[in-house]
């Protein structure tokens, strides 16, 4: 309060620390931020970047201390992001602000959260979607982060060696489910897939980040599955009925079987809802908190009783929820005499997914063998190949050592690329993006108009011609025009404008002193 | 090997070796010519520094880095060593010439026994198998006066007489036909050191090597050299047959060195030479003991004095060779070097 | 101690080892003093052709002798500048790696018993601390800085300096010279320095070189793990910046000035060392 | 003076790896066995004896180099372990030894001026140009001249009795009370040996240094010691002075000594039983 | 000499807990959260409370320092933040290729370090010795992953001789078992991050031997040895080297630690799944539990790796005593 108090007489604009990722690991992040420090300093803002280690001590500071003034944020892009939530309510939701939790900024807004919370019980998509779409202008006006970019990432293929029939032109591109399970060997060997991330574990228990629930998806079932156009689609479930905005009923796809060959049952599906309920399964914990209960209608259907409304929860819950089989899980603490089912080493795996699971060989690769019986009918077997860098990816591409790489490569190799015989490139822009997400707790930030005025002095065309090499795509909100369904096009793109910016800033109340620093308005 | 009958064993001629100092080249040896016999004992004394264990090193072939043969011959067995190939030099030592280093006490790898060191000479030359060259080195050892369960110990573990006896042993290991010793007794109490060289004797009638014996000890090549060789400041002096030396020096060096010995049964003092050797970097013109000669004429210290015969098998580096007679009387009065030791240098 | 130094370089310079280390650490230490100061360039400036456009990964030019970036940014005032924490970072590291090491080792190897089992003891616990790891978590302990790094760097790399010096220092000890200068009624202190030192420089020298190489190294590798200072322009942050864009073979005037000065800098620690093995070991004096 | 009770000096066998053998018992060297005897200032003892008998020992324990395993020494009626104890500097102003091997007792990495002046600055001395003078001056008296010649070479460019004289030289600077001499001149020639030995002895007399003079050398012994001392297998056989010693030797190992003494007379003729020569063939 | 090993032993044992004291507090005291790390659209408070409560972080810090000396005992070494994997069952596998790449190439290093650091010393001032002696220096300037990505470049690329990286072909082994070691697959994959490793780490124990052996040659038992008529190799080898050998010996079990340390770059480089890359991921990770015992692990080999030196530095010099 007294920082407030000392602000009202017009005093310069405090120093701004903007948290940042290291240099040389994460380059183009971090010039992205050199670049946006410079605009604003043509504002008279102080402000100094402050990189910190990936991923500790950075995300701490990020996401649990809040430790920042502004922050470089950069949410990759996943096929769950698709769902519009996340990047228009969970992040601005005033009750969302504690520490660890997904509103980092502190954000607080009646209007986003009246009309997060209107979104949350729509199940229509038409009809959530025009709030969706009011959250979005409400946001582009508040600006509690400025929206950089989202970056459009290059994969390659082997052209004499696979192929991907049809392919689904998705924010993951050949790595997004649909494209992997057309993924066709000529030859019929396995499809070497090259990657540079390892897998951490098989336990969907234990498995906490999303690289680990990709590859989980290739060897577990959900009930739905999202689409390559973000819209949920029918996968174990046959068909799915939402009978009020608490109670969801699911009927199960009939004659599918777990790999072991016993079936997937209704029985299984509670098992495995109520199983990982039970057991705290972190990365679910969330996405259950608002299942209230889980019933066997009959042999073929299930039900889904909700404590509120819900509408992400088709797609996070129902999207997410691995089937387990509740043979091997149901008695595996007993059995094997560890603490939780979160040390159960689980191999072999038993799973319902379109592959098997054949090995894993850590750091090194994984070995999927396609089910030719499951109803998504993979093309080909998968062997994925973790590499220690990107350039060795791209080395053994064009060696022919492997089929795909889906690491994406550098904007400035792109065309050493596209130049080898047999290398096709495929784009794709990612539902992800790069933005500034203000800390509004800090008294200057609280400030709309200057975050409004930061808006206009991002050099955004810089940015993604020098830094982002060109490949690259501007918006106006928080959901990127990949995710066409939900994004708002309508909403104009601020532009980089340092003139408009200023007059904004005076318009409020700011003024410049003698040295050219930003001061606050005097009220 | 090779026919040995019509050469020397070993024939030095006009050998000149240097170090180079930081201030120049020391010329340590000097237009210096030697041979030695089959069978024959030659005894070299001289005074300390004058080049004596440089003198068996450049015979060895083992020099420092910044030692360099200037000029001459060393032939062994009529072949010479200076320009032999690297292997042919390399089988000579030990199995034709072996030495008793001066550095004994040093003079063995700390880390290795001292036994396995002797084994180690006679495998290197030898195709035995290694239980007979350890037979052999328990035997030397027994010679020696070392007990030969001590083979087994290290060098740390000897006292400083016992690891001279075991170099010696290790020199006799090959019954080479030519052994260099440099002081080889200097630290042993004089019952072993004439046991060892009673032995040595022994040995020698037995096999016939020669020995090249470097001592101070003028008792010692008395007792044991037909011939002596003496040096002084690089260049040999004086040889002949060892008693007519001792008794009638042709040089006034060695005259000195009489003088130095002590007289048994006698109280007087010593005399000993006064002054010390020149400087071996920049080397008087003339001859290289003028300064510290009572005899010296001008002559001795513009002109370098040749070795010249003097009598039958006796050689000496001296311009007033021929009148030693008159001045060895002279030689024997301490005021004579006094004279010398008052003088302004 | 101003005459032992001249001493150092009198005998240092002579053969041809000697001037050419001497005259290139001249040369990195003149850089390291005016490098800023000659830089043509802001070494993390963006550099624009007259269109306006991004000069990127410009090759050699008059402009840009050494050519440009990734981003734009001259290569010779990025090496120019680069120059004074390399050496920094190098010099004090070493430095402290062997002030720390050699009498660690010294005091250990001579005085044994009780005194060498807790300083082993110690250096055995430094042994078992992983290189890289351990400084990173240093620097994350305690901030970054070049000085925190040096700190880091020193604590993990004097260990091997004090092992091998107190091996040699073992079978030192046990020299008669030792027992000789004893009983001249010398201090412990002054055999330690004195009688023992001077025989255990020559590896203190490669010590030197050694700790100098991987300073300036590992300096490299923790900025690229995200460890490092980023708003410092070193020799090895020019590599790693190269290396991370993956221009390493795609641009050579990017990579191979800054690993040839790397090498150059090392090999005149090394040369000068070399020339003083003469001084130190008059066995190998010649003439 | 110098009082020595008792002395004994045992070396447990090395207890390195290979002690974990089987077989390999512990094995003890009895290098000194209760050596007692005393000297007096200004007096010289000679400490002769068959090599490995325990003379070098006896020296280093004497100037303590080596810790006893029982028995005592007295420098003029303290304890001389509690002197060292108390003020090793002190100590060793008084204490000296020549050593036995010139070749291992000069340090490779010092010139002689280095080596020589060492002594002084150990003591305490600072003055840089008192030192200077104070090497020159030593240098001088142990025949090493011109000084100039010396001053700046290293022990490996030194000839043997070279490195002797540089030896002496180093213990006689700090002009001790007591020196323990080594076999001080064993590789110096006959004319340099005598000035030194005339030194040594000058020393002695003038300074009144009380000396153990250590040597297998008996031709030298006449001309410096006072008294004799014959050493075999640790022990002190014999004791007296020199003349009656050699003249009239009790013990048999003495006399076996007196009787190798190889005689620098050419014409003088030795009578000796003849040695076996074992073991070659 | 019992009495000394028994010592030694207690030494080590001290040393080794006051290490693992040392790394627990350590790792707490680093800023940053092992919860935080996961980064998802669940992240939440709620979530991210259980998972301290899963790993007992919410415990106060004594008594999961008691807990952790506990399990240390017994060898449990807990479960990872990350992967909830068992550390031990995540460590050990790494710590085999690691030690499988980087034992051999530091061996080889120093063999041939001390071979060549001998014949260096030896020859020295010869053009070949300035050379070699200035190649070493260079390789060991330059970074390690430049010169793995140019050998990568060079051999694997241009030449196609060696394969890009990985420890075998990918595929070709699917049994998970020991016998893949064996292979003559996996010695082609071994080759060339050995070749780049050894060539790398070379520079150290060449000029450490170098050096030690300049003050050896000018020894007089040098001299006597060469007056016995050895041959040169005899000579160098036998005598010269094997008194230089001490120091360089003292600093082999540094090998242990710089083998999984340093062993970061060449793993990443060769695609290699070994030890320092989980280390550094751990660190970075906040995976306390990984990182805890790695850096144990790795203390526990360096401290049995001093004591063997030791040992070993008794049989090669005779004078040290065991007392
Ligand atoms: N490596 C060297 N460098 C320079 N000078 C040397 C070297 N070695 C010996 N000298 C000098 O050469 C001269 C002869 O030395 P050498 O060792 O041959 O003498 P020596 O006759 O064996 O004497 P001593 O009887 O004392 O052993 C001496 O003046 C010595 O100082
Ligand atoms: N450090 C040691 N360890 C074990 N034994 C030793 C040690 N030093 C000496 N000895 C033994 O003690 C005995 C006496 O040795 P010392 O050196 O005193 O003999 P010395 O009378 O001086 O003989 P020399 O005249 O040959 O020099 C010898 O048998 C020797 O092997
Ligand atoms: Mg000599
Ligand atoms: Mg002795």
């Amino acid at each position: 309060t007294d920082t407030t108090a000392a602000l009202a007489q017009g005093q310069p604009v405090p120093e701004i620390k903007l948290l940042t990722w290291p240099a040389a690991k994460y380059q183009h992040y971090f010039e992205t931020s050199n670049y946006v420090a410079e605009g604003w300093r043509k504002l008279g803002l102080k402000v100094t970047l402050d990189p910190q280690p990936f991923p500790s001590p950075m995300l701490s500071k990020w996401f649990k201390e809040h430790d920042f003034d502004v922050v470089m944020s950069v949410l990759s892009g996943s096929p769950q992001r698709s769902e519009p939530d996340f990047f228009t309510n969970a992040q601005f939701n005033s009750r969302n602000s504690a520490p660890g939790d997904s509103n980092v900024g502190s954000f607080a807004s009646a209007k986003v959260d009246e009309l997060g919370a209107r979104q949350l019980a729509l199940y229509d998509a038409q009809e959530r979607r025009k709030v969706i779409h009011e959250l979005q202008r409400v946001l582009a006006d508040e600006q509690p982060e400025a929206v950089i970019a989202y970056v459009v990432n290059t994969f390659a293929m082997n052209t004499a060696k696979v192929d991907i029939p049809g392919y689904e032109d998705t924010s993951d591109g050949p790595r997004s489910l649909w494209n992997m399970l057309r993924l066709t060997s000529k030859s019929g060997a396995p499809v070497r897939i090259g990657r540079t991330i390892d897998q951490g574990t098989f336990n969907p228990l234990a498995a906490t980040i999303v690289e680990d629930f990709n590859t989980l998806s290739l060897v577990y079932d959900k009930l739905v599955e999202l689409g390559p156009d973000g819209s949920p689609r029918m996968w174990l479930a046959q068909s799915l009925a939402v009978v009020d905005p608490t109670t969801v009923v699911v009927k199960l796809r009939q004659g599918h079987s777990f790999s072991d060959g016993k079936p997937v049952t209704a029985d299984d599906v509670k098992f495995s809802f109520d199983y990982l309920k039970r057991w705290n399964a972190v990365y679910f914990k969330k996405y259950l908190e608002k299942l209230a209960s889980v019933e066997i209608v009959d042999p073929e259907t299930v039900r889904f009783t909700l404590t509120e409304a819900y509408a992400p929860f088709i797609i996070n819950t129902l999207g997410q929820v691995p089937i387990l089989p509740k043979h091997v899980w149901a008695d595996v603490v007993e059995k094997t005499g560890i603490a939780k089912p979160q040390d159960f080493r689980n191999m072999p795996l038993v799973g319902s997914g379109p592959y098997v699971l054949r090995y894993w060989r850590e750091g090194q690769e994984i070995s999927l063998q396609r089910r030719a019986d499951h109803f998504a009918k993979p093309a080909s077997d998968l062997l994925i190949i973790v590499f220690g860098s990107a350039e060795l990816v791209g080395a053994s591409l064009k060696k022919g050592d492997i089929d795909v790489s889906f690491q994406p490569i550098v904007p400035t190799v792109v065309k050493e690329f596209a130049a080898e015989k047999n290398v096709k490139l495929i784009q794709a822009r990612s539902n992800g993006h790069m933005s500034m997400r203000y800390n509004t707790a800090r008294p200057a930030l609280a400030n709309r108009a200057l975050r409004q005025a930061m808006a206009h002095a991002i050099p955004y065309e810089a940015i993604i011609d020098d830094v982002l090499g060109g490949d690259a795509g501007r918006s106006a909100t928080p959901i990127v025009p990949v995710n066409a369904f939900w994004h708002d096009s309508s909403i104009p793109l601020p532009a980089y404008d340092i003139d408009k910016a200023k007059a904004i800033l005076k318009a409020a109340g700011f003024s410049w002193g003698p040295d050219g620093a930003l001061r606050m308005p005097a009220k | 090997m090779l026919p040995s009958d019509t050469h020397p064993l070993l024939s030095i001629t006009g050998l000149a070796v240097s170090y180079g100092t930081p201030r120049g080249p020391a010329s340590a040896i000097a237009d210096l010519s030697l041979e030695i016999g089959k069978g024959e004992n030659l005894g070299l004394i001289g005074e300390s520094g004058c080049g004596k264990s440089t003198l068996l090193k450049a015979v060895m072939g083992v020099m420092p880095d910044n030692a360099r043969i200037a000029a001459g011959r060393i032939a062994f067995q009529g072949r010479d060593l200076v320009a032999a190939d690297a292997g042919f030099r390399r089988s000579v030592r030990w199995a034709g010439i072996s030495m008793v280093t001066q550095s004994a006490l040093n003079a063995l790898n700390p880390v290795l026994r001292v036994g396995d060191q002797i084994a180690e000479a006679i495998r290197a030359h030898r195709d035995v198998s290694r239980a007979e060259a350890w037979r052999r080195t328990e035997a030397l050892l027994t010679m020696v006066g070392v007990a030969p369960e001590r083979a087994r110990d290290y060098p740390h573990q000897f006292s400083g007489g016992m690891r001279q006896r075991a170099i010696i042993a290790m020199a006799l290991a090959l019954d080479p036909p030519l052994v260099l010793a440099d002081e080889p007794t200097t630290a042993l109490d004089v019952v072993v050191q004439d046991q060892i060289f009673q032995s040595l004797r022994a040995l020698q009638q037995r096999l016939g090597f020669s020995l090249l014996l470097v001592t101070h000890d003028l008792a010692l090549v008395i007792e044991n050299c037909e011939r002596v060789a003496v040096m002084y400041a690089g260049m040999i002096v004086e040889t002949g047959p060892t008693r007519d030396v001792i008794r009638r020096p042709t040089h006034p060096y060695t005259l000195g060195l009489k003088n130095a010995l002590p007289r048994l049964g006698s109280r007087d003092e010593p005399i000993a030479i006064p002054g010390g050797p020149p400087d071996l970097t920049d080397p008087p013109p003339g001859c290289r003991f003028a300064a510290r000669c009572p005899f010296a004429l001008p002559l001795c210290r513009t002109e370098p004095p040749a070795l010249t015969t003097v009598a039958p098998g006796r050689q000496a580096r001296c311009h007033r060779a021929a009148e030693i007679d008159a001045l060895a009387p002279l030689a024997a009065l301490p005021q004579t070097w006094d004279a010398l030791r008052d003088a302004p240098r | 101690m101003p005459t032992i130094i001249l001493d150092f370089f009198r005998a240092v310079w002579r053969g041809p080892f000697g001037p050419t280390g001497l005259v290139i650490l001249g040369i990195c230490l003149a850089l390291a003093i005016l490098g800023p100061a000659i830089a043509p360039y802001d070494p993390v400036a963006r550099n624009y052709d007259a269109a306006g456009k991004l000069l990127r990964l410009a090759s050699p030019s008059w402009q840009h002798w050494l050519g440009t970036t990734l981003l734009g940014r001259d290569v010779l005032s990025q090496m120019l500048v680069g120059a004074r924490p390399a050496l920094l970072v190098g010099g004090l590291t070493a430095l402290g790696t062997v002030l720390i090491g050699v009498n660690i080792g010294l005091i250990a190897g001579y005085f044994g018993g009780r005194i060498d089992s807790f300083l082993m003891r110690l250096t055995d616990m430094f042994l078992g601390l992983p290189f890289l790891p351990f400084i990173i978590i240093v620097l994350s302990l305690t901030g970054r800085s070049l000085t925190t790094m040096v700190i880091a760097m020193t604590l993990v790399m004097w260990r091997s300096t004090a092992r091998v010096v107190r091996a040699q220092v073992l079978s030192l000890r046990e020299m008669p010279f030792i027992a000789a200068a004893r009983i001249t009624g010398a201090s412990d202190l002054a055999i330690i320095y004195r009688e023992i030192a001077p025989n255990i420089m020559p590896i203190a020298l490669v010590s030197v070189a050694f700790a100098l190489a991987w300073a300036i190294i590992t300096e490299a590798s923790i900025g690229f793990l995200g460890f490092g200072d980023p708003s410092v322009v070193s020799w090895g942050s020019i590599v790693y910046d190269a290396y991370a864009s993956q221009m390493m073979y795609r641009a050579p005037w990017w990579v191979i000035p800054p690993g040839i000065a790397i090498m150059v800098l090392v090999s005149a620690v090394y040369f000068v060392g070399r020339a003083y093995e003469q001084v130190i070991n008059p066995r190998l004096r010649t003439g | 003076m110098i009082d020595v009770r008792d002395l004994t000096k045992h070396y447990a066998a090395a207890a390195g790896l290979r002690s974990l053998l089987p077989g390999r018992g512990r094995e003890v060297t009895r290098a000194v066995e209760g050596v007692s005897f005393a000297i007096g200032a200004g007096e010289v003892l000679g400490l002769v004896g068959e090599s490995g008998s325990g003379k070098s020992t006896t020296g280093r324990l004497l100037v303590g180099l080596e810790t006893p395993t029982s028995g005592s020494m007295r420098i003029d009626g303290t304890d001389s372990a509690a002197a060292r104890a108390r003020d090793k500097k002190a100590f060793h102003r008084q204490v000296q030894m020549i050593f036995q091997d010139p070749y291992g007792a000069l340090n490779p990495q010092h010139t002689v001026e280095d080596l020589v002046g060492r002594p002084l600055l150990y003591q305490g001395v600072r003055d840089r140009a008192a030192i200077a003078k104070s090497v020159r001056a030593v240098l001088a008296e142990v025949g090493l001249t011109p000084a100039e010649s010396y001053l700046g070479k290293h022990p490996h460019q030194l000839s043997g009795g070279q490195r002797q004289r540089v030896c002496i030289a180093r213990a006689i600077i700090l002009e001790p009370r007591f020196l323990v001499a080594d076999e001080p001149v064993s590789m110096l020639d006959v004319s340099i040996k005598w000035d030194i030995v005339r030194l040594l002895k000058r020393l002695a007399r003038q300074r009144g240094i009380a000396m153990l003079y250590i040597t297998h050398d008996l031709a030298t012994v006449g001309a410096v010691c006072d008294r004799l001392a014959i050493m075999y297998r640790g022990r002190i056989v014999e004791t007296g002075p020199v003349e009656q010693v050699m003249a009239a030797p009790a013990d048999p190992y003495t006399r076996t000594l007196i009787a190798a003494i190889p005689s620098a007379d050419p014409d003088a003729v030795r009578v000796r039983p003849p040695v076996l020569v074992q073991g070659l063939g | 000499m019992a009495g000394y090993l028994l010592r030694r032993f207690w030494h080590m044992v001290l040393t080794l807990f006051a290490m693992a004291t040392l790394m627990f507090f350590l790792f707490r005291l680093l800023p940053g959260d092992p919860t935080a790390t996961v980064i998802s659209p669940s992240l939440y408070p709620k979530a991210q409370e259980a998972m301290r409560q899963q790993f007992g972080l919410d415990r106060p810090l004594f008594e999961q320092y008691l807990l952790y000396l506990r399990n240390l005992l017994v060898l449990d070494f807990g479960f990872s933040f990350q992967t909830n994997r068992p550390v031990f069952e995540m460590i050990q596998g790494r710590l085999l290729n690691t030690l499988l790449l980087i034992l051999p190439s530091m061996f080889a290093a120093y063999l041939l370090g001390a071979v060549i650091g001998a014949i260096a010393a030896w020859k020295r001032g010869s053009a070949g010795e300035v050379g070699l002696v200035f190649t070493a220096t260079a390789l060991q300037s330059a970074p390690l992953f430049w010169l793995g990505m140019l050998a990568i470049l060079l051999f694997s690329i241009k030449l196609d001789l060696f394969p890009i990286g990985h420890i075998v072909t990918p595929g070709l082994f699917p049994e998970q078992d020991w016998r893949m070691y064996l292979s003559a697959d996996f010695l082609h994959h071994l080759a060339l991050p050995f070749l780049v490793n050894t060539l790398y780490q070379l520079c150290f124990p060449l000029l450490l031997m170098r050096s030690t052996m300049l003050s050896t040659i000018g020894e007089d038992y040098i001299e006597l040895a060469r007056m016995k008529g050895l041959s040169e190799r005899r000579v160098l080898f036998g005598h010269a080297a094997r008194n230089a050998l001490l120091p360089l010996a003292t600093t082999l079990p540094m090998i242990l630690g710089w083998a999984v340390a340093g062993s970061v770059v060449i793993e990443t480089v060769f695609s290699w799944p070994g030890l320092g890359l989980l280390m550094v991921e751990a660190i970075s990770r906040a995976d306390y539990p990984v990182a805890q015992a790695a850096f144990l692990l790795i203390a526990v080999l360096t401290v049995f790796g001093t004591f063997i030196a030791d040992l070993l530095c008794g049989l090669l010099d005779p004078r040290i005593v065991y007392a």
